[in-house]
């Protein structure tokens, strides 16, 4: 098997995602690569939803094009998706649909679960047809029902896919290897995204449901039980983030997620992160604006606000997430980042990296470490006094969690303050603690993360940054596969910029800026700090996320 | 210290004479005094405004935020590190104006806090204008013309949301009001105080000497457990006199008793991590 | 056109079959009828979430704004064009979560609008998590554990708040819900009606037929003046049987009444602009 | 005369600010320009607040170092600002209070306050001393103590005038020329703003206080019953801009005035005045941050945060107020384009602006006009159906008011539309309706105005934005009256950036970004515009403003 592109479509409502999801695993399971994405619209019941699941035996990284199989819950899906089925493709649909196409495959899928007694083993079936269909192993299949069903729920859709796979003959004959042993995970970037925060021992996070992210914090609340943490569902956005700041001083690792519209309410806290010094992490998990936009979809439209977003000038990290894998090792950096440097920290996902579901090798937990940088308690006697925003030789002041040493108070004031932590209107403290403020910028600067070069050195070079990785890199890869010496940067840190590799690879080159936006915010980013600008850009602003055929058809026309 | 000397710090005071904030600095640290509470013990979250620089002006735990925001700075505190005692002592402005929602919230949200409002009608840092506890119809600076909306009635909306404790006080009886104090932060769950509160420079109508021939200190005829009567309590005005006491009061679950997840005493500030132990959340994805 | 048709627009709608959103669409487009009105003459507001979707699905002005933020909006729309009906109709997790504030203080101002409520008890559209009025306990996306703060009231906040009209509607009862709705939009100021919507995809409680076994419609023996007999209906729940109808009703100044310095029927919208006519405003700086 | 400074310090609620009004309106009725600044601490009794109140025979534009006296309310003014008193400087005050000092000229005000019965009057008797001391026409000042005071109060005011002005012997001799007409004015940047708004023809304006934005809203709210306008106090930032957006959706011209904090909250709003095409005037009066910091002090901080603040990408104006005067023209100015191109427009004050005062030719109310570009009604028949967001050939949408048009109905979306108003979700029409946003951004950069240059073609080009403009101008008229060739560039507006008079000015020069704030924000956006780098700063961040003398002291050591 090379690689298979499968889409499930059908209205809101109709199970899309589950199915879906049960593919995915079904052929992850068999030890295959998989990517797949989700293309949701804003509603709870009807209108079209639509998945889809590409499997190849090498790992994968963005989602493709053409389609070999379309699995179509209504009839909708044919229409809208059949231009992009390959020539030999085939469409699973039930048997009651009034679709005819030679590519056809109709199944009597509907009627079987009704004589099943039970409409909602539809999708058991159509797996079971999938399952059969591309030769895919019944035991493993049905251990993936297991896992999701119990007792008779379980039974019934048991039944549901041993009929279908008895029914199908094989219409993908399907040389699949061995199935090896389970060393690889199948996971979202919302899900790796919450294994790192989880590993970073985030103990606090407080939120307000906004799409797309929500299944962050779901996540985390379906956690918060096993792993001892407080997830709270607040009032509005900037309850939360004056929540997180509250308990990141009482010492908690505190955690906000949100989208732009959330994010916009939340600026004034992150404001007060800077001038209190607060560790805090924020997930900006970017869909298209402005204001409510295109609540489902995907953007990265959000960089330029990120970068300077809460009034007032004060240090912080911004980092976009690349892949799942990146989400979960970026989590944990950002929180140790965040402390010891008493700053904020602004981890920028989307939609497109928050819902596509890839397989990967396992994280790795051990790698990972927690760095708090809290100032030892017995170093304080009751005697000194501490002094929280104290101006030391090290350019960060010692943190101390308020009610750990008797005698020793903790204040953390928003106005300017003194060394103690009290008000002042004196101009010398003032500047002598913007400075410390902004030294701290300096620090992190030195310790950001150049980014990853992808490709070849040759006439032309991609600059990137976040989700676009995994379609920019499976684009430069076939580039380079057709003899096109083309190269990538993708910048996972973003604030404080790392300009060391782009000014060694950018000399000479064609630049070209590829981002889902339309003002093309790294490159104004690049300039402004580098004053290298971009030759071309390739911006894609729908709200759909770049495929690598994209990139690639456009580089064949524009720039190769 | 056995005084409530063991408050004090060296910072000058940035209110104006015969302000009610000097008497509320003092009645709370008398009570903190009295319930033997230690500096590091307690919390006191503020916002911003001229009550809100309260907490500067005493020896504890200070978080002193955003302009309305210091209720959910002080609930995640409090369910962070339960040991603290924590305090918002804060504007009406702050409280009700900018911070209304998270007022509101706050009363569903019940955790182990306790609120202190410092009522003086105005937004006393800014100069002047009316909070939204000032009467309709008054001139302000900011309100030329005069007041357009009904004041806000805090207690009321408390009441009306069931919080467990709800009282007013006010800066011109002090025993009463350090005897409130202490109940209120000894109650469990959240308390609201609302405190009268004269703005000499500001607000010249609801003087010291206005609320002294206006309050009345509820005795044993009011039953606080009553809901009705304390609704009908809190409706209460110049007219019927001002009442000041424990209007409502009620025991109910706090937050930290609905966290049925944490183990009972174990604080998330004392959480050991390890990121080793969150490898088991992975299993599922395999 | 003499029928509620003229109201309709051709506009799919991305509600769920069954839901009661329906209902309340049609009851609207009913009372908008009854009371002849034409749709430029009515302007609705809302914020974001599956109730939020309704301006798009009626034929008249839309103001579909922020989530939480549509109150704010209602109330200057109306300020400046005194001509429009003016309309809130929103979700509960707009209204009473997000826009907790501005709902508080949208009382307090008095405004002419009708501010109708869809109550589902969840944010629909967000999939499912505990909107505040969902009950203590129930479990949701996102509240997994169930939810730890108790369910917000917000009749008796209204009540508590001396809002002049305050009631409680429920799809299942149409032509009960029309005629409140009537009488909301006809009430001179500020004017909730709280609107029992089931959900029947996320919620799978407080459904349809749920209400129908609790509601009990207030009758001759209720008198909505007294305000204290109005909080205690605003408190009955399941057990009593949750009253629908007008709860509390008051007549008091509108902001518009306030309003002294505009000529009575001048209307911001018509204001003629003249840079020149400010000049006299620069005399006292000679 | 040439040029005089006079400080007036004392503590909060002794009366620094009336006498200081005082003595600044008599001087300017005296046919002087004065320009007068304050320093305010963020409280309301005791501290230390002053007052410096500069007076020529020429326009002036900045505050001064020097004194030329000193009248202290207490012992603290004095030591304070001992060390800036000139040679033959004298110090004005009270003989009750401990100061001894060569230049003391020791008055009896209090003790003769108190045998008129009065303690208040001690600011009038300390206008009497310095009017006489000036020799200034004492009937003038007698008419300014008039305009302010009545019947009793006036009285005993004009006996302490009169008092005063006889003990005094006079201590400067100045020969003050003929009085003329009346044909100046004096005000602060406050004051000519809250002109421009009325003259622009703002109707309704919504706020919530927050300092330096509250003398704005105080001014405006002052004069609403004349006006016959609506000033709302809002419950918060939220509810002000969305109060606003609401209005002027309805038909108002509508206003919100803020500070960094409250425009933090407001940012949500901003980018739904952007989604909806939504015309709306924000000032935005800076003081120095991040969160409380300096409430009451002045800072260029929030550029960069202005230029992208609320998520998504949106047309937006951003223009900086440079004077009194120019905020005046700015305004009206915003107001039109706001309406004219249907988004934002974003005034960008600050303290220092908002609160010095300065003598000024009269504000030309005859030059403005009002240009709303509203849809006739006319213009839509019942049959047509008006379309919001209708994509037409001049790229801007037709405009209409609610309620104006039996038949016709005014949709407004926060979600990406379709052409009416409904929401949409289809990919072509996100691009469509982008396009058509953002190339109202292209549009505005056609007509945005290019900075003033001040001063000569030379090798050091200063480069400046907004209210350093005044300090500014007299340190580059001093150099090059030093014979020193320097020039400058003051942005008014800053978004769309205009880069043609940079483009022309810069080549060859020494580039000196001059700000109020410590990471050089207008340096980063020309680099990012122009790819035109600074190649020296001279940045200030304590919150005091610019004076000429530290430019140019600053200039003499670093870049002549
Ligand atoms: C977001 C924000 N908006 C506005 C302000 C300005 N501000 C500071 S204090 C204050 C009002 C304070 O009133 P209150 O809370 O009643 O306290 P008081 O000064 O009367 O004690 C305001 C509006 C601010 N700091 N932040
Ligand atoms: C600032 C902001 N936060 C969050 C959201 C996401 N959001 C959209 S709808 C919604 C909840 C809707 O609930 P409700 O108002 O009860 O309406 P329903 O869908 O239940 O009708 C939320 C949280 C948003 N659009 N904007
Ligand atoms: S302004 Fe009023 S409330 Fe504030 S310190 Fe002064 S007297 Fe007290
Ligand atoms: S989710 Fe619930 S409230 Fe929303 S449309 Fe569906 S049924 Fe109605
Ligand atoms: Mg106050
Ligand atoms: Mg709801």
């Amino acid at each position: 098997m090379s690689d298979y592109n499968v889409l499930v479509g059908g209205a809101a409502g109709q199970g899309v995602e589950t199915l879906a999801a049960l593919i995915e695993k079904a052929f992850h399971r068999h030890g295959l690569w998989v990517f797949g994405v989700r293309d949701y619209m804003s509603r709870i019941r009807g209108g079209h939803n639509f998945a889809q699941v590409r499997v190849a035996d090498r790992p994968l990284h963005g989602p493709r094009r053409r389609l070999d199989a379309i699995v179509a819950l209504n009839e909708e899906t044919v229409r809208l998706h059949r231009d992009r089925l390959a020539e030999n493709g085939k469409i699973l649909s039930d048997a009651g649909l009034a679709v005819t196409d030679p590519a056809l495959l109709s199944l009597p899928l509907e009627r079987t679960a009704r004589e099943l007694g039970d409409p909602r083993v539809a999708g058991s079936l159509a797996l079971g047809v999938v399952g059969a269909s591309f030769g895919l192993d019944r035991a493993i299949v049905e251990g993936i029902l297991a896992e999701r069903f119990a007792g008779e729920t379980l039974a019934v859709n048991v039944k549901a896919l041993h009929g279908a796979w008895e029914w199908v003959t094989r219409h993908f004959p399907l040389p699949l290897g061995p199935r090896p042993e389970r060393d690889r995970i199948l996971v979202t970037g919302t899900e790796a995204l919450g294994l790192g925060v989880l590993a970073a021992g985030c103990t606090f996070s407080a939120w307000y449901p906004m799409t797309p992210a929500t299944p962050l914090m779901t996540f985390l609340s379906d956690r918060q039980g096993e792993a001892g943490i407080v997830v709270e569902q607040a009032e509005d956005e900037i309850a939360a983030i004056n929540m997180a700041l509250g308990a990141a001083y009482a010492g908690a690792r505190a955690l906000c997620a949100t989208s732009g519209g959330g994010f916009s309410l939340m600026v004034e806290g992150l404001s007060l992160a800077g001038m209190t010094e607060t560790p805090l992490v924020i997930a900006l998990m970017q869909r298209p604006g402005p204001a409510t936009g295109f609540p489902t979809r995907t953007e990265q439209g959000d960089l330029a606000f990120a970068l300077t977003a809460g009034h007032g000038e004060f240090p912080r990290l911004v980092t976009a997430l690349r892949t799942p894998a990146d989400a979960f090792r970026q989590a944990a950096r950002a929180f140790n980042l965040a402390e010891k440097y008493q700053l904020p920290a602004i981890l920028l996902g989307d939609q497109f990296l928050a819902d596509y579901v890839q397989s990967l090798p396992p994280l790795d937990f051990g790698s990972l470490s927690i760095d708090r940088q809290l100032l030892d308690p017995v170093a304080v006697g009751p005697d000194g006094e501490y002094l929280r925003y104290g101006l030391t030789g090290s350019g960060v002041s010692p943190r101390l969690l308020p009610g750990k040493v008797p005698g020793q108070v903790v204040m953390l004031c928003s106005d300017e303050h003194t060394p103690r932590g009290n008000i002042t209107e004196a101009a010398d403290v003032r500047t002598a603690m913007v400075n410390k403020r902004m030294g701290k910028q300096a620090m992190l600067s030195r310790e950001v993360e150049e980014p990853e070069f992808l490709g070849e050195d040759g006439p032309v070079l991609f600059v990137a940054w976040g989700s676009t990785y995994g379609p920019l890199r499976e684009a430069v890869e076939a580039l380079n596969g057709e003899g096109h010496r083309v190269g990538a940067l993708v910048f996972g840190d973003l604030w404080p910029l790392p300009t060391g590799r782009l000014q060694e690879k950018a000399p000479g080159k064609l630049l070209v800026n590829v981002e889902q936006n339309h003002s093309g915010q790294l490159a104004r980013l690049l300039r402004q700090e580098t004053r290298i600008a971009c030759d071309r850009s390739l911006l894609k602003y729908d709200g759909r996320p770049f495929t690598a055929d994209d990139i690639i058809v456009w580089s064949r026309e524009e720039v190769l | 210290m056995t005084s409530p000397r063991r408050f004090d710090v060296q910072e000058e005071r940035a209110w104006c004479p015969g302000c009610g904030n000097y008497v509320l600095l003092a009645c709370l640290k008398e009570a903190l005094h009295r319930l033997d509470k230690q500096p590091h013990e307690v919390l006191i979250c503020s916002g911003i405004g001229q009550a809100a620089k309260l907490p500067h002006y005493i020896k504890v735990n200070c978080f002193n935020g955003l302009h309305g925001r210091s209720l959910p700075a002080a609930c995640a505190a409090k369910i962070v590190n339960p040991a603290l005692a924590v305090i918002v002592s804060t504007g009406d402005g702050d409280s009700y104006g900018e911070g209304g929602n998270h007022f509101l919230h706050a009363i569903r949200r019940n955790v182990d806090i306790a609120h202190f409002v410092h009522n003086n009608g105005v937004y006393g840092l800014t100069k002047g204008q009316a909070s939204p506890t000032m009467d309709l119809g008054r001139s302000t600076p900011g309100q030329a013309g005069g007041v357009r909306s009904d004041p806000l009635n805090p207690l009321a909306l408390a009441i009306s949301q069931d919080a467990g404790f709800v009282a007013r006080g006010f800066t011109g009886e002090r025993e009463h009001l350090i005897e409130l104090m202490k109940a209120a932060i000894d109650y469990r769950g959240y308390a609201l105080v609302d405190i009268l509160q004269p703005c000499p420079v500001y607000n010249k109508v609801n003087t010291l000497q206005w609320y002294k021939e206006r309050v009345r200190p509820l005795g044993g005829e009011h039953d606080p457990a009553d809901r009705l009567a304390a609704f009908a309590q809190s409706l209460e005005g110049d007219d019927g006199g001002i009442p000041i006491g424990v209007i409502y009061r009620k025991d109910k679950p706090t937050f930290a008793d609905r966290l049925s997840h944490l183990a009972a005493g174990a604080a998330l500030v004392d959480k050991a991590l390890d990121p080793r132990a969150a490898r088991v959340f992975m299993d599922p994805f395999f």
